[in-house]
């Protein structure tokens, strides 16, 4: 009986214009299984279970539920059918809250026919609970961080009860603590017999909980395996074609001058927004050629400080000193960091990065523009070049730099805001989850990139919550706790360990 | 274990278990303070009410902007702007406009008129029957907008043309008076209550905004129908993803507007005895005002019906005391401008999300 | 009740030495011609000792118009002058007024019933009858092709001028209305819908206009295809203005127009019979003649009807 | 290598090594799909030319549309529309709206006048002082968006309420005739030239008018602020984040839009001989038919100047052929209507992103 598959994709094909996006792929999901689907940037992965969820209505191939072949018209016949899916960007409604979120679409009734809001909430608060989330479901989801929403989503596709759970990249926002504990829903619904299709570029992840692999390439199956038999080395290989190389631990130039210096810094806004965690006493030093690392907690003010450090924080009152170089700065606003040589690259790539509906080459040149006219004039030819080295910089996966950006794929739409930032010659560049959703073979780049950078000069702050990247990468990571540094830890000393007791707030008292 | 459907088993937020009363929220301040923001809208007009006490003139020590009777004239002459923006306000939460509902208003006021008096229809299907044809109309808008995507604001400016032709050909061009009575020619008596009042306070076409306000406003807050509107407007990618069927809400939204702007017509030509084909010209623009200051937005996706109230009610008052103060023709437009915008920033003292 | 009780309550506060709030509720203030009655309407009331004019616009609406009357009343005016947008609509509101003892003094539009104290206004039947009349007499006597640049669709108006002039224009045959377009009383658009005129329809011989701004806008057309000596044009309103149709006559781009008098002066000669001089009975209702303004009479005219230099 | 020009060197990618041959680009289909696209706007534009053609009466044996004069006429009375909607452009690219336009024409038309007739200012002085209101007016309705956080919308639609109101209060709310001399009460002949045509053929507003668009047509393919433009229409937080100067584009742009609502403003007074406080109402509707049909899209961010003139051409083109045709009013109002569909949906050819 679990022989037979829950869902049997065969022939799977999808082209968008040029681009063979999916081609002759074949898939099957058992029930309680946990098939982990790998790929680059732009593999295919998201089109293919944008098939299988019925937002993709055209394309060659089938579908077989339980043996019987079906045609979804739309995202709501796949989940008559009993597949639910959570989806790699966040589409959520902010102006809804979140227990009318998860319940959009399927709102529970009374019997006067309105929405038994009471029901929603409590059923709502449930799900949400068995995720560790601890929120009021009555609060508008436009409130919530990123990663609080990832968890409504998660919410949702649970509360879909479904037989079939199409996760794409679920844990990309959340960190350590939240991710276990979607492992352990995860494992639970793999015990009742879900089949569950997960997709993530952390091979960590990969590794803890996949009973399959199977690898997607330029759109067609590089090849299928058993987690537990092949290393991770096998399968990076099927993915990129390549091994990728050691991306760690290089030897790294000896860092200059102090370049960025924090002291006390704290911002009591106007009117306090629920959910932000604005910096509350802050101090750190950043020297050119040094990379160094942000860690906290979900809602640890990470953001935050970035943003402040670069003028995009919330308005209210600054205490404490920042210095660039050796001069005072006091951030006035993006135009005015921009111009100090400070860049920044949010975490909310579609939200605060990108203009989707654009090309990829306008987006690249939009904050460089001033330096690729003559008299408010673009210059085109620059402009194309330009553009052109940038992306062959980054490696970017786009078919033509006059596509809109919002037809690339995840990780490419990275760097694409990556690219925009870099053409500013930044002296300090703020990088706030810069491989977020990021593949594995691109990672590797922007972290060669990164050190490139480093090497030359720039002062590079990073916040991220991979633990394993901030190891790897910095030369000191910073640890904050609501709103406040709790520990610096240099290379020799940041451990895991060291860094979540900090992050918990467990040595607050000793650093202080 | 063996679950008799094991759809439920995996679904089945993993144990709650079934108690009676329902978990105590946590007294929480965030949905407090989203709450708090929900009734902003009547800040405006409050202050905007404050304000015309104040400097409202005197009759005979009474102050005349308080007396019974102006209040009830202002209500009174909201009534039809407001019915219109409550329709209005559906559109906008989708991130539409529709620009022809003073145009159905004329043709709706003209096909009243019409089958009263030339066709002597009685009441109840004269009044069915023009519902239908604003209804009609507003869905064959919505249709274009949904299947074609053509954005609304360009097919509600064409409906507005049309329906403003339609309407005149109708008519031959002038307003068709409306006489009461039995015999031909002449409508049925009952249709003049519409310019009435109950009690000789309460004029019944305020009544019935209100009315349509208070349903309107329980609609959005307790039908699954609201939360699709809303879901549309704030991400109609969202939307689709999760079920919604966006296209019909948008055709159902276009109707509900059609519908509301048709009432309004036979409420006009109730009022004003006559079905005139040129009325309701500019209605929509001051609709979309009263959504608008009402803390809507037109981008979509946010806003409240009580907002739509408070914010007709608002421009009625303005318009009203402006009257009482003798203010010239001309720097009421300016005041009107002014206050207009002012209104509009105190809805802006809303915290921000994101 | 009759007629006469509106008048009573007035009467008792009548008298010289008083002041008295006049309300004046105006269709529009868009239109030059109501702006110009408006004009009179308070000029002719300042002469008048104790006499405070208060005027609202409402704007072609008549919702609004009965609004307006409703805010009048609030305040306490001691007479009423309106203008109606429409008769129908604004009937309720007048009686209103009318029965809580409020003197009426209706203006250019009659409102239905006899629940006013007084009417004054023109016939725009037989403006547009002499203005036919002109045509087959004096300006066509041989016939001729015409174009007719109406007012707005579905206003009275447009359909009384354009009904008049069917009517003067009967007695002589061979005149021919070749085309009817509107251009909702608009200069701008008696413009571009003459430049269309001139292509669709070879050999017009004159314009008749539904208002002077329209004619004025017809014959700029002409004058850009170089036929405003070709063709006559015609207009109607004439009113006391600097950019009013006497000065185009005069100035020789109409060849004539026809006065629709505002009634304002004479509304206030009433007013000031009602509440001051406490007369009982006013004349129920004053049509006031056109007058045919062509280059002979236009300088004088215009001095005559009030204009200013 | 030392190039001249450090602007280049700080454009140059960090760690790019100095190629001499820049990458080559693939020549690929999107670039062929998209620049046809582009030109997509013209489609209906033909269409409603050829059927124009079609359709015009002749006259002896000549087709009446196309004969010079008509052709001249027809972009001679949309000049100012189209004047008005290549502000407009600016403005809904980025996500805006301006309801002011036709007030604002309404107030620089009296500006015109009462400057050279009444206050005998010679023609350059008044074109710049009136030029100005125009620009100070917009840019004022800018900084109140920008500034405020209110939507254009209403802004300007107060904005409307307040020129109009000016314009009245100014003009005496009459019309103010220009007369043409030396003497006092007289403007300089030279204005006259407005009315006039160039070899007899070319008005001088149509002129104008395409001078203009071809104009903004360069500014918005070459210029810095218009990827400004474009980016804040296409996501304003990252066009923030990017260092685009958010508030002053917002500023220009509306004040862009007063500039030219004021030119157009001056050439109807030119035309007309006149100034009058009430033209141009309901000229904002119009200029934004034209955007929309020109396929600009009213939520910002895409479209072109070439799809405006293209629009606003058809609009005049339709007027013209329904006029020719002698068409009964009505029944264009309901032609137009369904055309300005037909001609919106023609646009939704283009293919659609995700
Ligand atoms: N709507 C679309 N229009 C055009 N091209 C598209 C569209 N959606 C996806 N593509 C292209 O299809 C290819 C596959 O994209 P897909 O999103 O499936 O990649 P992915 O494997 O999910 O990548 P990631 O790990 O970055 O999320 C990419 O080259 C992408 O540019
Ligand atoms: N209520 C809110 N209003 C405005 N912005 C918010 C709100 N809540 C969160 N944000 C912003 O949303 C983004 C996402 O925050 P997220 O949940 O990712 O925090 P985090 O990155 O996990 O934690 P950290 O604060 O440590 O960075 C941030 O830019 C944050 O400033
Ligand atoms: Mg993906
Ligand atoms: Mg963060």
């Amino acid at each position: 009986m679990t022989d037979r598959p829950l869902v049997r994709m065969t022939g799977i094909g999808k082209r968008f214009g040029g681009v063979h996006a999916c081609r002759d792929i074949d898939l099957t999901v058992t029930a309680g299984e946990v098939h982990a689907l790998l790929g680059e940037n732009g593999a295919g992965k998201s089109t293919l279970i944008n098939v299988l969820s019925g937002v993709i209505t055209e394309h060659d191939g089938t579908i077989e539920v339980d043996g019987e072949s079906v045609s979804f018209a739309g995202p709501a016949d796949a989940q008559r059918a009993g597949i639910a899916t959570i989806h790699q960007e966040l589409d959520l409604v902010a102006g809804l809250s979140i227990a009318e979120n998860m319940f959009l679409g399927r709102e529970p009734r009374t019997r006067l026919g309105t929405v038994d809001i009471r029901r929603m909430r409590r059923q709502a608060e449930a799900h949400l609970r068995t995720l560790g989330a601890d929120l009021d479901p009555r609060r508008l989801v436009g409130s919530l961080r990123v990663g609080e929403q990832q968890l409504v989503e998660i919410g949702r596709a649970l509360s879909l009860r479904a037989r079939v759970l199409i996760m794409d990249e679920p844990t990309a926002a959340l960190a350590d603590a939240e991710v276990e504990r979607l492992f352990a829903t995860i494992t639970e619904l793999r015990r009742a017999g879900v089949g569950i299709v997960y997709i993530s570029h952390r091979m960590a992840e990969i590794e803890l909980i996949a009973d399959r692999v199977t690898v997607l390439r330029n759109g067609t199956v590089a090849g299928t395996v058993d987690p537990r038999a092949a290393s991770r080395d096998d399968i990076i290989q099927l993915m990129v074609g390549r091994s990728v190389d050691a991306l760690f631990g290089e030897g790294r130039n000896e860092p200059g001058d102090v370049l960025l210096d924090v002291r006390g810094l704290a911002v009591t806004p106007r009117r306090p927004v629920p959910g932000r965690t604005e910096p509350a006493g802050v101090d750190l030093t950043v020297r050119s050629g040094e990379i160094v690392g942000l860690a906290g907690l979900m809602g640890a003010g990470r953001t935050e400080l970035l943003e402040t450090l670069f003028g995009a924080g919330g308005s209210g009152r600054r205490a404490g000193q920042v210095t660039i170089g050796d001069r005072p700065y006091r951030p006035g606003g993006p135009r005015a960091a921009l111009a100090r040589g400070v860049a920044f690259v949010p975490e909310d790539r579609r939200g605060a990065g990108l203009m989707l509906e654009h090309s990829v080459a306008d987006n690249v040149v939009l904050s460089a523009l001033s330096s690729l006219t003559t008299l408010g004039l673009v210059r085109r030819p620059l402009v194309r070049r330009t553009v052109a080295e940038q992306l062959t910089t980054l490696a970017v996966k786009a078919a033509s730099p006059s596509i809109p950006v919002a037809t690339l794929s995840g990780g490419n739409q990275q760097k694409i805001v990556f690219a925009k930032q870099l053409l500013m010659r930044p002296r300090l560049l703020l990088l706030d989850e810069p491989t977020r959703g990021v593949d594995i073979g691109a990672k590797a780049e922007i972290y060669h990139l990164l050190h490139r950078l480093a090497d030359s000069g720039m002062a590079i702050l990073l916040a991220s919550s991979e633990l394993p990247e901030l190891l790897s990468l910095c030369d000191r990571v910073v640890v904050l706790h609501r709103g406040r540094t709790v520990a610096v830890l240099p290379r020799a000393s940041a451990t895991q360990q060291a860094i979540l007791a900090a992050a918990n707030g467990d040595d607050v008292k000793e650093s202080r | 274990m063996n679950p008799p459907n094991p759809t439920t088993v995996a679904a089945s937020p993993p144990e709650t278990p079934p108690r009676r009363r329902a978990i105590r929220l946590p007294k929480d301040r965030h949905a407090i303070v989203d709450n708090f923001f929900r009734f902003q809208s009547l800040f405006g007009l409050v202050a905007v009410f404050l304000i015309a006490i104040a400097v409202s003139p005197s009759r005979n020590g009474e102050n005349v902007f308080l007396s019974s009777g102006n209040l009830a004239n202002i209500v009174r002459a909201v009534s039809e702007i407001g019915i219109i923006a409550v329709g209005m306000t559906f559109v906008i939460l989708i991130g539409g406009i529709d620009l022809s509902v003073g145009a159905v208003l004329g043709l709706a006021a003209v096909g009243s008129a019409t089958l009263m008096v030339d066709s002597g229809l009685g009441i109840v299907p004269t009044v069915l029957i023009v519902l239908f044809i604003g209804t009609a109309f507003g869905a064959t808008q919505g249709a274009i907008v949904a299947r074609l995507g053509i954005q609304s604001f360009i097919v509600t400016l064409a409906g507005l043309q049309a329906a403003r032709g339609i309407a005149r050909m109708w008519s031959g061009g002038l307003g068709i008076p409306i006489a009461y009575g039995e015999g031909p020619q002449e409508a049925p008596e009952a249709f003049s209550l519409l310019s009435g009042s109950i009690n000789g306070v309460l004029p019944v076409p305020a009544l019935i905004f209100l009315a349509i306000g208070v349903g309107a406003l329980l609609v959005l807050r307790s039908t699954a129908f609201a939360r699709h509107v809303y879901a549309i407007g704030g991400n109609e990618k969202a939307a689709r993803l999760s079920g919604v069927p966006v296209r019909r809400v948008r055709v159902t939204v276009f109707a509900i507007s059609g519908l509301l702007a048709a009432l309004a017509g036979i409420i006009h030509a109730g009022q004003l005895n006559q079905g005139s084909p040129n009325d309701g010209a500019g209605y929509e623009l001051d609709a979309i005002a009263a959504v608008v200051i009402g803390g809507t937005s037109l981008a979509g996706g946010s806003g409240s019906m009580g907002g739509t109230i408070a914010g007709a009610l608002l421009l009625g008052i303005l318009n009203n005391i402006l009257a009482l103060n003798n203010i010239d023709a001309n720097v009421q437009l300016v005041v009107k401008g002014l206050v207009i915008v002012a209104a509009a920033a105190l809805q802006r003292l809303r915290p921000r999300i994101a | 009740k009759d007629g006469g009780d509106g008048g009573t309550d007035a009467s008792a506060q009548c008298g010289s030495g008083k002041e008295f709030l006049i309300g004046m509720s105006q269709a529009n203030n868009a239109e030059p011609y109501r702006q110009v009655m408006n004009d009179d309407v308070t000029t002719a009331a300042k002469s008048v000792p104790g006499f405070q004019v208060v005027v609202s616009d409402a704007a072609q609406d008549n919702s609004k118009q009965v609004a307006d009357v409703e805010n009048f009343l609030s305040q306490g005016i001691n007479l009423l002058i309106i203008s109606p947008n429409e008769a129908k609509p604004l009937t309720g509101v007048v009686k209103k007024a009318y029965d809580q003892g409020t003197p009426v003094i209706v203006l250019d539009r009659k409102v239905e019933g006899d629940a006013y104290t007084a009417f004054i206004g023109g016939d725009n039947v037989a403006i547009g009858k002499a203005a036919g009349e002109y045509y087959a007499k004096t300006l066509l006597p041989q016939g001729g092709k015409v174009v007719e640049i109406s007012g707005l669709p579905g206003s009275t108006p447009a359909a009384e001028r354009a009904q008049g002039f069917r009517e003067g224009i009967a007695s002589n045959p061979k005149i021919e209305i070749v085309a009817t377009q509107t251009a909702e009383w608009l200069r701008e658009k008696g413009q571009s819908v003459m430049d269309a005129m001139l292509k669709a329809q070879p050999d017009i011989d004159a314009v008749y206009a539904h208002n002077d701004p329209m004619a004025e806008g017809a014959y700029l057309a002409a004058k850009a295809a170089g036929k405003e000596t070709a063709i006559k044009f015609t207009g109607i309103d004439a009113l006391p203005v600097a950019s009013g149709g006497i000065k185009a006559v005069e100035q020789g781009r109409l060849q004539a127009t026809f006065q629709y008098a505002t009634g304002g002066r004479e509304a206030i000669d009433l007013a000031k019979k009602i509440l001051v001089d406490c007369t009982k009975d006013v004349p129920k209702s004053t049509t006031l003649g056109t007058m045919q303004i062509t280059k002979d009479n236009a300088a004088q005219a215009y001095t005559e009807l009030g204009g200013k230099q």
